[in-house]
């Protein structure tokens, strides 16, 4: 099958393992990737500080021209790019006005009927239901699922998964033979755009969540954004500094994992990109768990 | 506090602007405090998002100056935290892109947030120039505007051994139609950059 | 041909200083159909009375206008004059010209114009006017009072003690209610099953009161006074004359982890079981779904070892019909289901439990035997945070409104929690303390000052579990809104009081109306606060919206007044002011076509379908029937029905007509 | 009087048409109004509708409007007092390009109001109006004047009748004096008249039945079921009836207003189901079908026995108005062939 | 056609009908309503264009209910007069057989409001194109042009009641018009008479009308008295998603409240 598919800037070059690791996870399921035409910057956080018609022209123009090469649906694996692009098509479809006005910038023709669709869904809609006999690995770690902001916010916009508590991504992790663990920071923020400039305040977040992670016992941290993975994985000596403790916690994209379970060689997925070594750790065997109370259902017994 | 606060939105207050041109209703909170419970951010602000909705609805014009030379709208990440949880469904996200353009519009932005903007301008005129981003282009031109040449140094080595770093950008092919929405946007604001 | 009597008062000067009474009365006399005229400066005082009594005798009148104030106050004065004159009532009409004209406008020309209007329009109405009997409706005197927490075991005791029957519908199979989970109660902190136990067994004591426990209501059909109920009868399966109460099955039962609803989840109970020790019945039933014995056909162990023999597996659900005067709705409210707070992990987390649960702990009669300690691992909390508005005030999440007992509750509960644990640490989140009420504000100035409870005015933005602690992350909005963070053993959120489960359906059932949280809707806000839309239907308590004891005591009390008011007659007296529909001779029979749209908008539900049939019984046409029991007279009907077929006694149609054609100056 | 034939050039009708105008007679002619064809005041010839068969309403209207006032009244404390109506107003009608048949049915209506009551108002009416019919050159399915009496080129009822020749010329037959007197405003105009051959220039219309075995077999046929199967698709309009030229049944209406009020005269048809709907409740005639029967009773027994005439001149007006193709000819047709 | 025939002669034939209303052909080749009760009938069966009467005012017709049960040919516009006419309780479910045809021209038998209801919704029940040009065209006169254009053609009436009569949804024993105690609405065919009944009527098909078009195509003297409701069925339909016609069981629209009804139609 065909998906129409915007890679997004990072993926060209900080973080182009995740390109990497998509493109083999979607050969793996017979998924071809075709491009947006000539397709541009979405603008990130930048363009919406700074300058909200900028922020939706660039993001209607790359729709527009999905449009035009009748690209139906659109797979965007960064969370930013997905974020901006779904906020964008939202906002033209309820603000007629604000649609013409974009049009007249753009010089284009905008309809906004694509249907965009993140890295998770993607995995949901065409990879797990096709996923039998195809592990030859099980993903046998302690994986913290991280979703950070973008994914599932503004829920009344993108209305994908729980927005406090997702669990699409710890499914697959399940399904690919990985045990996810409980923790407290699926979605707190990270830092996103202040990486570069305001290291600091990055250092601390990020490193609360990669605290969190080791505290729960995770071998690994799964992301699906380029963003969270440069601040989890690139800036992990200043958040360690801002931790005073050494986290050696890789972090891997979720198509990343998703290629290990396949048997994929780190080659070929890029692991060798990343900044903290993915040196996976096998989950630990468990003592024979113990038979969790059956679970108790609250009923609020009223008067007749 | 001035004599002249708590207005209406009808009046010409920045809680009236930003009702006519974003419709939020900025009158609507009730400042019970659970987006600055749970800004990430709001350490680093002087004026975390309840406080920040509470000085527009002052309507005070001095409150709105300070708050447009703040720091804490640049300092603003944009997560969406607030507004996920906000029991009025008050779009906070957007007051403060609406607050950061305008504060930068009237050229009053804080000084203290000048990386940030200049990070935001850097990234953006490379976008002018290509269409796309490009880190070690972004990476030189912000330095040079932050003057933090020093910073992150270190990382350059790291990035360009492991292939994340490209020595020449990627340009897209029509890059008139990008400069054509630059200039039709964001220049045209400001007047030309 | 009529002959119409007008009779224009001048109310002291309040008419007559401008309006030209005199004239009204010379004008108006000239009018068809006018036999007597005149003007009077009192009409309603004896000798005022005794001119229109005169005038119906002498003039043999058909019809009386009088022309004063407002048909409010007298209204019936004049009605009763003329009645005593020998005239039907319904016969003297009154037009307000010190309201709708003296008093509103200047003295002059077209006051005087605008007053002779409004009495021709009047006497050409009066002209139509029948002769009116007010509707006799009998009453049973018996009540049905649906719910037996505090309001409905208030309202029973109230209208029992006047001497009348009530049948009390509890669902549970013991009442008692919410308030019998409680621990101790604001503002006074005495013990909430201490003053609660003995009212529930003077309920099951009262000779005028029938309980039936473990029982709902089928169904619902009738008017005021005369309804007719049908009541399910839930199969206990144990014979409540044979069982005495020894309590020997539930410590034998084999299922001992069933969770307990009394306990909110935090304790458990066999499936033969007593809710709670001091439940009235104190009986035990035997819940069918958790039974092992209805599960997999074995076990019988409670049945074996009855010393009274008094189990029935094989008893059936029964329905009983009663027949009931008026009903009063007594359900009570919920509080907010575990999935809605996933910020908070509330039903994720063990140690973020709710209000009722943290009752439960605190209760001496409660899982912990009154020790605060936290379900989890059972640890004593050293820190523990209260979070108010759970839900409340939260139009995000549905719920705009203020839950209105849990700023009370949640002061309790901190001081409670101080009480029992002097080293610990209580934190309240909260936006805006609402204490009003007796000693209210005092309380919980109390659990600031005096137990020390840390009051924080912010909402709480997340909790998460770490290491065992919760953290709470939340602001105080009085300091900058300055992130605050604290790292608590137990969370209590203060969920919001929502509508009962079933509320809509128990709505429609009794053809009462209900707001958009499915809260009971009552009559009039402000004057008929504990009727309903439908006559002979009463509230109590928080089935109308989120109360505290004394409020739901106070409406129960209200609501049992006005059934007692209700039964001080043998029979109901109803204005004949109601709707009609028309009938004619056969084949028509009536020119109502049966479509019933206008059952649709009936508000009080007074509107029957009556079936005409032949001698053989075969159906030749379904029309409109309008019980007078129920009608109100509104009209809507009226305005609905496309044929005209309906009409209002006392406003008919030809009335109203040759009302706006005589103000048209048009009339006939 | 004996007839006069004249011959009425083309051009010599516009100038009839100023004349009678211009001396304030008022000229009903048939126009083209949509789709239908309807009489309307005309000014001038070309204002005629040319082509057509008879017009959809009836000429009847013209001295038995669709509502008529009666009389006015005032009701006073003393009682009523009735004022007169306004019968010398009626204007002076001249109708022109009547068919024979129309010009026929007034006849039949005046037979009902001059049966037990002479109706003053419908005869003032008739008195003041001029007839002036056209033969017919053409019929269409509907039409079966020939079988309730008539023909295309019947002088009853008419004034004067025109009949138009292949040069477009008028033969004009003066029937009576009031069509005498109307020839008199400008006796010019008609000039002496040719010998025509009336005949040749008639529509031949098919004879369907014969008029008198009709009125004789209806009378038979009272209980016969074919009233039912005839009338299961009528909804009971009034169609039929107020479209027909001789259909003269009305209902009478009071309108007030204050103290004043007038007493109308309106329309009405036994079609309808609350023509005959007693104050009790009870309707002699409770289904369609028996209100059916008596439409055709009436027509061609009551009318027949009580003045003497058809009440049908056969125009086909009730059955081309008819919603749901209630046929009246072929439902004749029906009756005379019961055995 | 064929099959219709077949289907009637079926019905009749098996009992399961004892009348088929359908259409036949009259003299002058019209199409008429018939009312076929033998099974060697069935062949004077006609469906084509021109069979547009909507036959659903028949089946409450004293006459015709007295041979027993009663099915019908029936066109769009005849069913959703059926599950109007049920919603209103003028027919009961299982009383009156429909045989209708389905858009790929298959004749079926519909003997219950359900399975009315599921061939309804295989068709267009919204206005026309042409028939929303008409409206456009209409409403874009102003108010006094309207008035006028309303005014000349209400003088036309006569007053035969026959828009009344043709209409499914008129099946009141005594309509208001001809209530006199007190009279609403005038009698006589004057100005004043014909636009209070006309606009009268109107209102009373307000949520009600199922646009079948017979009151314009019944009158005699051709006023389009189909545009005054295309009016009602497009407000309906804007304001509140309501189609009269659609379903035996929905509720009157204008004697309903829903919470979420908005009130902006109020001006």
């Amino acid at each position: 099958m065909k998906l129409g598919f915007y890679p997004g800037c990072s993926m060209k070059g900080g973080s182009r393992e995740y390109k990497e690791s998509v493109a083999a996870v979607c050969k793996a399921f017979d998924i071809e990737l075709v491009e947006v035409p000539d397709w541009n910057c979405c603008g990130a956080t930048a363009a919406h500080n700074l300058n909200k018609e900028l922020a939706l022209s660039l993001p209607a123009r790359i729709l527009a021209q999905a449009e035009k090469a009748g690209l139906s649906e659109i797979l965007i694996p960064c969370a930013a790019c997905y974020n901006r692009l779904s906020v964008t098509q939202h906002e033209l479809n309820e603000n007629d006005k604000l649609k013409e006005r974009v049009k007249s910038i753009l010089g284009m023709d905008y309809q906004g009927t694509s249907s965009i669709i993140n890295i998770i869904q993607m995995i949901d809609k065409y990879v797990l239901p096709n996923l039998d006999g195809k592990v030859v690995k099980s993903f046998n770690h302690l994986a913290a699922c991280y979703y950070g902001c973008l994914l599932v916010r503004p829920h009344g916009i993108l209305k994908f998964d729980r927005p406090e508590d997702p669990v699409t991504m710890d499914n697959v992790i399940r399904k690919i033979g990985g045990s996810p663990v409980e923790w407290a920071y699926k979605v707190e923020c990270c830092g996103a755009g202040l990486s570069v400039s305001k290291t600091e305040a990055v250092a601390r977040l990020s490193g609360k969540i990669v605290e969190d992670a080791a505290d729960r016992g995770s071998q690994v941290i799964v992301v699906a954004c380029p963003m969270c993975h440069l601040n989890l994985d690139m800036r992990r000596p200043e958040s360690n500094k801002y931790l005073k403790r050494n986290i050696d916690i890789p972090v891997i994209y979720i198509t990343q994992a998703i290629g290990i379970a396949l048997g994929m060689s780190g080659k070929e997925l890029g692991l060798q990109r990343h900044f903290v070594p993915v040196i996976l750790k096998e989950k630990p065997e468990e003592p024979a768990p113990v038979k969790p109370a059956k679970k108790v259902v609250q009923t609020q017994e009223m008067e007749a | 506090m001035s004599g002249t606060t708590h207005q209406t939105t009808e009046d010409n207050s920045l809680s009236g602007e930003l009702l006519m041109h974003t419709h939020v209703e900025s009158m609507r909170c009730y400042q019970c405090g659970k987006c600055s419970a749970g800004c990430p951010m709001a350490l680093d602000m002087e004026y975390p998002p309840s406080v920040v909705m509470r000085m527009l609805q002052t309507g005070d014009p001095e409150l709105e100056d300070k708050l447009l030379r703040s720091y804490a709208i640049w300092v603003c990440v944009t997560c969406e935290t607030c507004f996920a949880r906000c029991p009025m469904e008050i779009d906070i996200p957007k007051v403060m892109d609406y607050l950061r353009e305008k504060s930068l519009k009237m050229g009053i932005s804080s000084p203290k947030a000048k990386h940030i903007i200049a990070f935001h301008r850097a990234f953006l005129d490379m976008i002018d120039k290509t269409g796309r981003m490009y880190e070690l282009g972004l990476t030189v031109d912000y330095k040079m505007r932050s003057m933090t040449l020093g910073q992150d140094v270190g990382l350059a080595p790291g990035m360009m051994s492991r292939g994340k770093l490209g020595l020449f950008p990627e340009m897209i092919r029509d890059k008139k139609h990008i400069a054509g929405i630059f200039s039709k946007t964001i220049k045209r604001k400001e007047g030309g950059q | 041909m009529a002959r119409i009597g007008v009779f224009i008062c001048h109310c002291g000067e309040n008419i007559s200083a401008t309006v030209d009474c005199g004239k009204v009365a010379e004008v108006t006399s000239r009018l068809p159909g006018v036999a007597y005229s005149t003007d009077y400066k009192y009409m309603c005082s004896d000798p005022g009375q005794t001119k229109i009594k005169d005038a119906i005798r002498e003039f043999h009148l058909t019809g009386v206008v009088v022309a004063a104030c407002s048909p409010r106050m007298h209204e019936p004065t004049f009605r009763k004059a003329c009645a005593e004159a020998g005239l039907n009532p319904y016969l003297c009409e009154m037009s307000n010209l010190r309201e709708h004209c003296s008093w509103v406008h200047p003295k002059g020309d077209v006051t005087t114009e605008k007053a002779i209007d409004l009495v021709r329009t009047l006497v050409e109405k009066v002209k139509k006017n029948e002769s009116l009997m007010p509707i006799k409706v009998p009453v049973t005197k018996t009540a049905l009072v649906i719910g037996g927490g505090v309001a409905g075991i208030q309202a029973a005791l109230d209208i029992a003690n006047c001497g009348h029957k009530v049948i009390m519908v509890e669902r549970d199979p013991s009442i008692g209610g919410h308030m019998s989970q409680l621990s101790e109660t604001f503002p006074t902190l005495d013990c909430s099953q201490c003053i609660l136990t003995p009212r529930m067994v003077e309920v099951a004591q009262h000779p005028n009161i029938t309980l039936y426990s473990y029982s709902e209501v089928e169904s619902v059909e009738g008017f005021i006074g005369n309804f007719k109920v049908k009541i399910r009868k839930k199969a206990k399966c144990v014979d409540e004359k044979d069982c005495t109460g020894c309590g020997l099955c539930t410590t034998l039962c084999p299922q001992k982890k069933i969770p307990s609803e009394f306990e909110q989840g935090l304790g458990f109970r066999p499936a033969i079981y007593v809710p709670f020790p001091q439940a009235v019945p104190n009986k035990p039933v035997i819940d069918k779904p958790n039974c092992t014995y209805f599960q997999k056909g074995k076990c019988r162990i409670c049945e074996i070892k009855c010393p009274t023999k008094a189990i029935r597996f094989d008893q059936q659900d029964e329905i009983l019909e009663v027949e009931i005067g008026a009903i009063v709705l007594a359900t009570g409210f919920n509080i907010l289901k575990t999935d809605f707070f996933p910020e908070y992990g509330y039903g994720k987390f063990k140690d973020v439990i709710d209000g009722l649960q943290f009752e439960r702990l605190a209760s001496a009669s409660g899982p912990t035997l009154g020790e605060i300690r936290r379900p989890s691992d059972g640890k004593v909390p050293e820190k523990i945070v209260f979070v108010a508005c759970a839900g409340s005030r939260d139009p995000a999440k549905g719920i705009p409104y203020c839950s209105k007992i849990c700023c009370m509750y949640t002061a309790k509960h901190a001081m409670l929690y101080k009480h029992k644990v002097h080293e610990g640490n209580a934190y309240v989140f909260y936006m805006d303390i609402r204490a009003g009420g007796k000693m209210y504000e005092e309380f919980v100035r109390r659990a600031i000052e005096e137990d020390h409870a840390h009051y924080i005015r912010g909402r709480v933005s997340r909790i998460y579990e770490k290491n065992g602690k919760l953290i709470v992350k939340g602001a105080d909005t009085l300091l900058n809104s300055m992130p605050v963070e604290i790292e608590a053993d137990m969370v209590v959120l203060a969920t919001a009081g929502v509508a009962n489960d079933g509320a809509e359906e128990l709505a429609q059932k009794f053809h009462v109306s209900y707001d958009g949280y499915k809260f009971f809707a009552e009559a009039h806000p402000k004057l008929r606060p504990v009727e309903t839309n439908t006559a002979g239907i009463f509230l109590a308590g928080a089935c109308q919206a989120p109360k505290d004891i004394p409020d739901s005591v106070a409406m129960a009390s209200g609501a049992a007044s006005k059934v007692a008011a209700l039964f001080s007659n043998d029979e109901l007296t109803r204005e004949p002011l109601i709707a009609e529909v028309n009938r004619c001779a056969p084949p028509l029979f009536s020119t109502c076509t049966g479509c019933f749209l206008c059952q649709l908008v009936c508000p009080y539900n007074a509107i029957e379908r009556e079936q005409i049939t032949d001698r053989s019984g075969k159906l030749i046409k379904e029309l409109a029937k309008i019980n007078p029991g129920l009608c109100q007279g509104c009209g809507t009907c009226v305005a609905l029905c496309k044929s005209k077929s309906i009409d209002i006694h006392g406003y008919t149609n030809a009335q109203v007509h040759t009302e706006v054609l005589a103000l048209l100056n048009e009339y006939a | 009087m004996d007839t006069e034939n004249k011959l009425l050039k083309k051009a010599s009708l516009q100038k009839l048409i100023e004349k009678l105008n211009a001396d304030g007679k008022k000229i009903l002619a048939p126009v083209i109004k949509g789709k239908r064809v309807e009489f309307g005041l005309i000014t001038s010839s070309d204002q005629m509708a040319d082509d057509y068969i008879v017009t959809n309403q009836s000429v009847k209207s013209v001295a038995f409007p669709k509502f008529e006032k009666l009389f006015s009244y005032e009701v006073t404390k003393e009682g009523i007092t009735q004022a007169d109506t306004g019968y010398s107003t009626f204007p002076e009608f001249v109708i022109l390009g009547a068919r024979p048949c129309d010009a026929n049915a007034l006849g039949s209506i005046g037979a009902i109001f001059n049966w037990d009551y002479h109706d003053k108002l419908y005869f003032d009416r008739l008195e003041k109006t001029t007839m002036i019919s056209t033969s017919c050159s053409k019929c269409d399915d509907y039409c079966f004047c020939t079988s309730a009496g008539g023909h295309p080129g019947s002088t009853k009822g008419s004034d004067i009748q025109l009949t138009r020749l292949e040069t477009g010329d008028y033969f004009a037959e003066i029937l009576t004096e009031k069509g005498k007197k109307l020839t008199s405003v400008s006796p010019d105009l008609f000039e002496t008249a040719p010998s025509v051959d009336k005949s040749k220039y008639l529509a031949e219309v098919p004879v369907k039945f014969k008029v008198d075995e009709a009125v004789a077999k209806v009378k038979t046929v009272f209980e016969n079921e074919l009233w039912l199967d005839q009338s299961l698709r009528c909804i009971g309009c009034g169609a039929c009836a107020f479209v027909c030229p001789t259909c003269a049944c009305f209902d009478i209406q009071d309108e007030t207003k204050g103290k004043n009020g007038i007493r109308l005269r309106c329309w009405d048809s036994c079609g309808l189901s609350l023509f005959t709907l007693h104050t009790s409740g009870h309707n002699p005639r409770e289904v369609q079908s028996q209100r059916w029967r008596q439409r055709i009773m009436h027509k061609f027994a009551y009318m027949p026995e009580r003045q003497n005439v058809t009440g049908c001149v056969g125009c086909g007006r009730c059955s081309r108005a008819c919603p749901v193709d209630m046929n009246i000819m072929e439902h004749l047709i029906n009756i005379v062939e019961v055995k | 056609m064929l099959e219709i025939k077949q289907k009637a002669r079926e019905l009749l034939e098996s009992g399961k009908a004892q009348v088929v209303i359908g259409y036949g052909k009259g003299p002058n080749n019209t199409t008429r309503a018939i009312f076929v009760r033998k099974p060697e009938d069935a062949d004077k069966l006609v469906l084509d264009d021109t069979c547009v009467q909507n036959l659903a005012l028949y089946i409450y017709k004293h006459e015709v209910r007295h041979f027993g049960k009663e099915a019908v040919v029936a066109t769009l516009p005849v069913l959703r007069s059926l599950l109007q006419l049920a919603s209103e309780n003028q027919v009961k479910d299982n009383e009156i057989i429909a045989i209708a045809i389905t858009p790929d021209n298959k004749v079926v038998e519909l003997d219950s409001f359900a399975a009315i209801e599921e061939h309804v919704r295989l068709f267009n029940t919204g206005l026309t194109e042409d028939e929303k040009d008409l409206l456009k065209k209409i409403n874009a006169m102003g108010l006094e042009e309207r008035w006028a254009f309303w005014n000349k053609e209400f003088s036309k009436c006569i007053k035969c009641y026959a828009c009344r009569q043709s209409c499914p949804m008129c099946y009141c024993p005594r309509c208001a018009a001809e209530v006199n105690q007190p009279q609403w609405i005038p009698v006589a065919a004057h100005q004043h008479g014909n636009i209070e009944w006309h606009i009268m009527r109107a209102m009373h098909l307000a949520g009600r009308c199922i646009n079948c078009g017979d009151c314009a195509r019944a009158c005699p003297v051709d006023i389009p008295l189909n545009l005054l409701t295309y009016n009602l069925i497009e407000e309906l339909n804007n304001e509140f998603k309501y189609t009269a016609g659609l379903s035996a069981s929905q509720t009157y629209v204008l004697s309903t409240w829903k919470l979420e009804d908005k009130e902006t139609f109020i001006r």
